[in-house]
């Protein structure tokens, strides 16, 4: 891919070829074109196209203010674009909001951790749950068959959740008191209890050291391989983009200045200049 | 210069850090290495004054400053750019320099803003801009700039290139070179230990609350235990 | 004729609930809690007026100069007392200790000074305004309390934007603990905003039993209330927000009494705020609240 | 988890002491009759409980001094509140009481009446107004005027004396006491020579300004305003309508008295102001001046008309337990009969503060002259 | 037995807090029959009922939905006056148990209407603009109250807002709301044993919530709304329904209060009432259930209690407050406590967990 095509993104839908091959007879989750939004005049996020393949790990990098967490808050509609459209698993999801748009199997982790951190554990994920038990209010007051039976399926399916990052032992911890590492794994528990087709990771790494990162390497790629689902993720830590990311973008300044794979990326002059500052080895 | 003498904080019930003790020595760079949660900022924000240690002494320039509130603190020449830059974000970019300078007195701020400005040149440029319009660079030069307004003799560092791209962490860290040079200590807190030991005379590493390492910085990068932990190394 | 002589009633009105929202968005913005006994305040105020005029025979300006001197000492030393031990509570349990401050100043005052009313006299004793061959009569004291109200609000702006305590006072408000690392007194600050907000306490409860001389313990309750919603409808927070909130909402109030109903007149001005707050869910002038996600 | 200790610690030492407050009453029984009284000392309304509570102590003093029968006063804070009255009356109760001398107000007055009626203990109101109080209730008495009987008096009185032809009316919509003698005097005046041109109301929390409330009288041409309203916020309305410049004849009912005694008050603003009340602080009877002076000495103020009924209730009690022969050591049913029987007896009256021979129907409404007053000078002068 | 030692923690602490509910009830009730308790404590009975019942129900709103509230007694008031027109219309038809059972579904059936009407609103505002607007609802209840008149006679069930005589009963009409004057004559049917099933029911609804689907819902919107959207919440749904709920209860309770007094008036459901039982909540323990039935308990005694000290009760009042929220709030003040407390305590694993979460 030229370097010339990538600076003047013009074509709606980038090149396919960056989906993985296993991938391509597959229709894509997720498919972006020309997404936009500005704030008070200034465009946050300009003309931002992408496709991620079925299973993909895919990654948006780029530096701090380059518009990444907004493009994450664009998915999940907790800013309605001002331009563009976001066609998930096909369907078009304009006019929906956040919580239509995890319904619909986009599910994420934020940046600065938001548990609900004066529950338990096991009220973290249960929550994340919420949409997939059957209970409702009346059940729940009178505690009619119904609620015994989704608090037990509740319970079980939250243990095999918790199992993915051994969590199992914590249930009964405040999450508020967790170590940061499991916040953040927390954090992806609960996302993945949504039962999401796109799972968005903001700076899943953050905070952990590099033998924590290297765990959470392996558990994305497992998480992936299980579900069978799509994940895209903001990160610094280069060694974990280069590592597990099938499909790369780099964001300067709200756009697109080049998309990817690793090697492809490393090696681009312009997103050598705007964020790695310097050549690196992968 | 600085000398912390087996302190203990804690927050509520919980021992975070336990018995630490260092020194900085006038005209060097130390640098506090660990992960995240291991106790960096709460140390930092010990030293100036924001926590309270249970036990322990701490000397600046030769007096306790324990118990000592922070805005006295910093009137001794102990200056601290906290983590997370914290700058003033409804204030003019000039107006969070005169915060910096809050105890000098009026005729020595115009000094001294001038020679942030000297230092920071795009500041000058956004002198009358909101600062919380400012890029993330931009912001960490306003709060650093903020920090040198009053003059410290020593200045304290927490995560200065937290949330920066690679390129402005490398500009970070020439400044504070520059600032070395020109005089002022530095204790430095970060969690790219790579990049905070390559600019640093010593390290301490610090492991759940406690220093379990220290040395001069070279060695440090050069530890296998370190560069294991650290360094991804 | 009645419309412009019901709008003056209602600004007067207006700019002594600004006075008072002054108080409750200056500590507001700083401390970040709803000092409830800030009302009280008032009536202490007044109290104070009243006891240098009647009993010690003190010149009106003088009894405003102790008035606002006793208030600022106890609005110092209340904050000594009861608020600053709670500086890292929740901000509901500083303000069930505001309300506390409010039962213990109401019902201390009942001691003192009976719960007997007292007529006040007024302070102001320039003669009315007389317009239009005397069918519109404008009251000194309500030209004394709208120049105040403005000579106050001008004042507030100018100090808190250049002056080094006012800048000292936003940069608390914006982040305490980075303020207290540029070498400021968070807490010597909190107290002078608790002195200025007291000190226009006592100005406030001067000018509103000026206007309307009745002087009992509770005097300063309901004001207090109004002005504080007055606060919020402008947008808590913000200065000029507090004047404009206060002076609409006694020209609500003068205006939904004259034109629709003296019954219902409360419930006239709180529907409004409601409207209000609905359209603008911060107030008139307020901030919005962006939250990063 | 901590608090919660503190917590069940406070409930248990609290429970223990409620109820052992229940043990140790009624065994000792001394031989002075308990008087009860409930009145608001606290809150907004504090003004007519000490009032009321200050004279009903002298009163008992005075009593007690004369030897014979003794009375013991407890008076209790109800705080204007139903609620709170209804506490207070079961903490009388519990202390023993005899004879209940309130409640001050008429919203708690209602609530504790209802509780005096089925306990079977004698009440007499100094000063809750309205007819719900004593309606039904076969042992509760008023020493004042009802709302109503107020307001058909200022009707009468207005309509008789040709005082004005159009009217205005302004009065507290959320009192009770307001309410009721406006609303009695409202359908009074359908058939008299006034006709009432302007009707505004506040309520206690719009109790500040009262300039739309003058403009609409004025507008409507209004030669007299009628105040069915306390003296307080009737301070605020004649400083107001001094600064507007409007000069209309002034009227007002039993609430009104206490505005010349008002600490600081400008006298000049009441001047020419009319009022149909009970008691006059400046009266120059001899009982009023003796009265007027040692209220004056003991609580360091004039006394209102309130402080007046709580005198004169007390006064009421004394010279009906003297002719029913009741003694401290009966029954509060017992009492309860005697004084119901003395007090609708043909032949009992009481001279009092308040009223020249003042005597009680059965339905426990008081009978006495209402005295027309008129402002001079700063003081009060019958109007004739 | 086993089995109940191994229930879990959550569903421990809601039996003690039954167990305690019903101990109260019982020991109440033993000592009433034996005569061992004063009017002065019997009369305060439903009151305290009452308090509780609203007290639990504002924590659902303050503490577990995490929204402030300063208008509760505004649906307490519409509950009490409902309650009250229900009582007295049905009159001599039905028994008085049933009679006030029907008045408090009513009230609580109206009270739950406005929560959606207030709610809808105002829950789209957050914190001090939220609470602001509560404020107002419950003032212009308290004044559109005050101007009404209802009454049943001849012509049936009438309402007006001019004054009694326009509601044109006739002779044997009877006026239920007159105006500022409220409600007269009311029915006294309240008792304690109906406060006592009101708590019940209260905690078993508010209990139940709390540890169910819903219930996280409510309580995952409060600690993260954001978050909560994240995962599929609909933040309005679930505020909606506490709101709802809470006002419901408030409702119930205050039809049992009105039903206690012979008169009540709209002025009683001031401000200053809801205040009141925000305190209960706060010093009770935000989203603790049995800290406000207890915070309840105590601060209804406690200025009964206080009455030896006459003119110096409230003020002692006002100073138990201060110092109770300042020993409470405040870190140094803990510490100082902290060995007398010690005495009592017995360490659970479960509170040192909790003790990290400091914000």
């Amino acid at each position: 891919m030229s370097s010339r095509l990538l600076k003047t993104p013009m074509v709606p839908f980038p090149s396919r070829a960056i989906i993985p091959a296993r991938d391509l007879d597959k229709p894509p989750i997720l498919e972006v074109s020309r997404l936009g939004i500005d704030f008070g005049g200034l465009a946050a996020v300009d003309d931002f196209s992408i496709i991620i393949g079925r299973t993909e790990i895919a990654g948006l990098i780029g530096p701090n203010g380059a518009g990444k967490t907004t493009v994450f808050n664009l998915l999940t509609k907790v800013y309605q674009p001002s331009s563009g459209a976001i066609l998930l698993d096909g369907k078009d999801t304009s006019g929906m909001n956040t919580v239509q748009i995890n319904k619909a199997g986009i599910a994420r982790t934020f940046q600065n951790i938001r548990l609900f951190s004066s529950l338990t554990v096991e009220d973290n994920v249960r929550i994340g749950l919420h949409n997939h038990l059957n209970s409702n209010v009346f059940f729940d007051i009178f505690r009619l068959p119904g609620y015994w039976k989704s608090e037990r399926q509740a319970h079980q399916m939250t243990l095999e959740l918790l199992s993915i990052f051994g969590m199992e032992h914590m249930i009964h911890y405040k999450a508020g008191s967790l170590p940061y590492g499991a916040q953040r794994r927390l954090e992806i528990v609960r996302a993945l209890a949504t039962k999401p087709k796109l799972l968005l990771l903001d700076e899943p790494a953050a905070g952990m050291n590099p033998s924590e990162t290297e765990e959470l390497m392996r558990n994305i790629i497992e998480i992936r391989d299980a579900l069978g689902i799509a994940i895209l993720l903001i990160e610094h830590d280069m060694k974990l983009v280069m590592g597990i990311c099938e499909g790369i973008a780099v964001l300067n300044y709200g756009r697109i200045i080049a998309k990817g794979t690793a090697e492809e990326i490393q090696t681009n002059d312009e997103v050598i200049e705007a964020y790695l500052g310097e050549k690196k080895e992968a | 210069m600085l000398k912390v003498d087996d302190i203990n904080v804690y927050y509520g019930s919980i021992h975070a850090i336990k018995g630490v003790s260092f020194e900085v020595e006038q005209g060097e760079i130390v640098t506090l290495i660990g992960a995240n949660g291991a106790g960096k900022s709460t140390i930092l924000k010990t030293v100036s004054g924001l926590l309270h240690p249970q036990t322990g002494s701490i000397h600046f320039a030769g007096q306790n400053i324990v118990n000592v509130p922070p805005h006295k603190i910093v009137s001794q020449g102990l200056a601290q750019c906290p983590e997370g830059r914290r700058i003033f974000l409804q204030m003019t970019v000039e107006e969070n320099l005169e915060m910096g300078a809050y105890i000098r007195l009026r005729h020595e701020i115009r000094g001294a803003i001038a020679d942030v400005y000297e230092r920071f040149p795009r500041l000058k440029e956004r002198r009358r801009q909101q600062a919380g319009t400012l890029s993330g660079g931009e912001q960490q030069m306003l709060a650093m700039g903020r920090a040198l307004m009053s003059k410290p003799t020593l200045l304290m560092l927490d995560e200065p290139s937290m949330g920066l791209a690679p390129i402005l962490v490398t500009q970070i860290f020439e400044i504070i070179k520059e600032l070395n040079q020109a005089g002022t200590t530095i204790l430095l807190v970060e969690q790219n230990a790579q990049m905070a030991l390559s600019v640093a005379h010593r390290g301490y590493v610090l492991e759940t609350g406690r220093i379990i390492l220290t040395a001069p910085a070279a060695d440090l990068l050069n530890n296998d235990k370190v560069r294991k932990a650290y360094l991804g190394g | 004729m009645g419309f412009l002589s019901y709008l003056i009633s209602g600004i007067s009105l207006g700019s002594i609930y600004a006075i008072i929202a002054l108080g409750y968005t200056m500590v507001y913005g700083i401390a970040k809690m709803l000092n409830f006994a800030h009302g009280d305040v008032i009536m202490v105020g007044a109290y104070m007026s009243f006891m240098a005029t009647a009993y010690i025979g003190w010149s009106p300006l003088a009894s405003v100069v102790l008035a606002m001197a006793v208030c600022t000492l106890l609005g110092i030393i209340i904050e000594r007392l009861a608020y600053k031990p709670l500086r890292n509570a929740t901000s509901l349990a500083v303000l069930i200790t505001a309300i506390g401050v409010s039962y213990f100043l109401q019902n201390i005052a009942l001691l003192i000074w009976s719960s007997n009313p007292k007529s006040f006299t007024s302070i102001i004793s320039l003669d009315s305004l007389r317009l239009f061959d005397g069918q519109l009569i404008i009251s000194s004291v309500t030209l004394v309390t709208i120049a105040a109200c403005i000579v106050i609000v001008y004042g507030l702006t100018m100090i808190v934007r250049y002056s080094k305590i006012g800048k000292a006072m936003r940069a608390v408000s914006e982040d305490k603990e980075a303020a207290q690392l540029m070498g400021i007194d968070v807490n010597q600050t909190i107290s002078v905003t608790f002195a200025i907000g007291s000190g226009l306490a006592a100005v406030a409860g001067v000018l509103l039993c000026s206007a309307y001389p009745l002087l009992m313990p509770t005097v300063g309750a309901m004001p207090g209330i109004k002005a504080f919603t007055a606060a919020v409808f402008g947008g808590i927070g913000s200065i000029p927000g507090a004047m404009l909130g206060g002076i609409l909402l006694g020209v609500i109030e003068i205006l939904g009494k004259a034109y629709i109903s003296t019954e219902l007149s409360d419930a006239i001005v709180f529907s409004v705020l409601i409207i209000v707050l609905l359209v603008r869910p911060t107030g008139l002038l307020g901030k919005k609240i962006s939250e990063k996600v | 988890m901590k608090k919660h200790r503190i917590f069940c610690i406070a409930l248990t030492l609290v429970m223990s002491l409620a109820v052992l407050a229940g043990c140790g009453t009624s065994t000792q029984q001394s031989t002075a009759i308990k008087i009860g009284g409930i009145g608001p000392l606290t809150g907004g309304a504090a003004t007519y409980g000490t009032s009321v509570a200050n004279a009903a102590k002298l009163a008992v003093e005075e009593i007690n001094a004369l030897g014979g029968l003794q009375f013991e006063l407890n008076f209790q804070d109800d705080e204007h509140d139903a609620e709170k009255s209804v506490n207070a009356y079961n903490t009388l109760k519990d202390w023993g009481m005899q004879v209940l001398c309130g409640t001050v107000t008429t919203t708690p007055g209602i609530a504790v009446s209802a509780e005096a009626y089925n306990d079977r203990i004698f009440t007499l109101t100094p000063s809750a107004s309205s007819p719900k109080v004593v309606e039904g209730k076969d042992n509760i008495f008023q020493l004042c005027f009802t709302d109503p009987n107020q307001g058909i008096a200022s009707a009468q009185y207005i309509a008789d004396a040709v005082l004005g032809t159009k009217i205005a009316v302004i009065y507290n919509n959320a009192d009770a006491y307001s309410t009721g003698i406006y609303e009695k005097f409202a359908s009074e005046a359908n058939d008299k020579n006034f006709a009432i041109v302007s009707v505004t109301t506040f309520t206690d929390d719009t109790a500040t300004d009262f300039s739309v409330q003058l403009s609409e009288a004025r507008n409507a041409d209004a030669d007299l305003v009628f105040l069915p309203i306390y003296y307080q916020p009737a301070s605020l309305i004649l400083t107001q309508a001094d600064a507007m410049g409007y000069t209309p004849k002034f009227f007002g009912v039993d609430g009104m008295d206490g505005i010349l005694t008002m600490e600081n008050f400008n006298t000049d603003l009441a001047e020419g102001v009319m009022l149909l009340t009970p008691f006059a602080p400046d009266a120059s009877d001899e009982k009023t001046v003796a009265f007027v002076q040692k209220y004056q000495e003991r609580f360091g103020e004039i006394p209102n008309q309130f402080a007046a009924d709580g005198y004169d209730v007390v006064y009421a009690i004394y010279e009906a337990s003297k002719k029913a022969g009741i003694k401290g050591d009966m029954s509060a049913a017992d009492i309860c009969e005697k004084l119901i029987k003395v007090f609708t007896s043909s032949d009992f009256s009481v001279d009092g503060l308040t009223g020249e021979n003042m005597t009680w129907s059965t339905s426990g409404e008081v009978s006495k002259a209402p005295k027309g007053m008129v402002i001079e000078n700063g003081v009060y002068v019958g109007m004739q | 037995m086993k089995k109940i030692l191994k229930l879990k923690k959550d569903t421990r602490k809601n039996l003690i807090t039954y167990g305690m509910i019903i101990l109260a009830f019982l020991i109440v009730r033993f000592l009433s029959a034996s005569g061992n308790i004063s009017s002065a404590f019997r009369g305060q009975l439903v009151p305290i009922c009452v308090y509780i019942v609203m007290a639990v129900s504002l924590n659902l709103t303050v503490g577990i939905l995490g929204e402030l509230s300063l208008g509760h007694a505004g649906f307490m008031s519409l509950g009490a006056f409902t309650g009250v027109i229900a009582a007295i219309i049905l009159q001599g038809s039905v028994s008085n148990p049933l009679r006030l059972a029907i008045a408090m579904v009513l009230g609580a059936v109206i009270a739950g209407i406005a929560g959606l009407v207030v709610g809808v609103p105002a829950l789209r505002l957050r914190g001090d603009y939220l609470a602001i607007v509560t404020l107002a609802f419950g003032e212009i209840i308290k004044n559109i109250i005050n101007t009404l008149y209802v009454g049943i006679g001849e012509n049936g069930f009438r309402i007006s807002m001019v004054n009694a005589e326009s509601l044109n009963l006739g002779e044997r009409g009877t006026v239920i709301m007159n105006g500022p004057m409220g409600a007269v004559g009311i029915p006294k049917l309240a008792t304690f044993a109906s406060g006592f099933i009101l708590i019940m029911v209260t905690l078993f609804i508010v209990l139940n919530l709390q540890n169910s689907r819903s219930g996280r819902a409510i309580m995952a919107v409060r600690d993260n709304r954001i978050a909560a959207e994240s995962v599929g919440i609909s933040v309005t749904r679930y505020k909606l329904m506490a709101f709802i709920i809470s006002a419901t209860l408030a409702g119930a309770a205050g039809a049992l209060y009105a039903l206690n007094f012979s008169t009540v008036v709209a002025r009683k459901f001031d401000f200053n009432t809801s205040i009141l039982i925000l305190v209960f909540v706060v010093l009770g323990g935000m989203g603790n259930i049995r800290g406000s039935i207890i915070a309840a308990t105590v601060l209804t005694v406690l200025p009964e209690l206080l009455r030896a000290f006459n003119n110096y009760r409230m003020l002692l009042y006002a100073v138990i407050l201060i110092l109770v929220m300042l020993v409470s709030n405040n870190e140094q003040l803990k510490n100082m406590t902290k060995k007398f407390k010690g005495f009592f305590k017995i360490k659970r694993p479960s509170d040192l967990k909790g003790g990290t979460a400091r914000e």
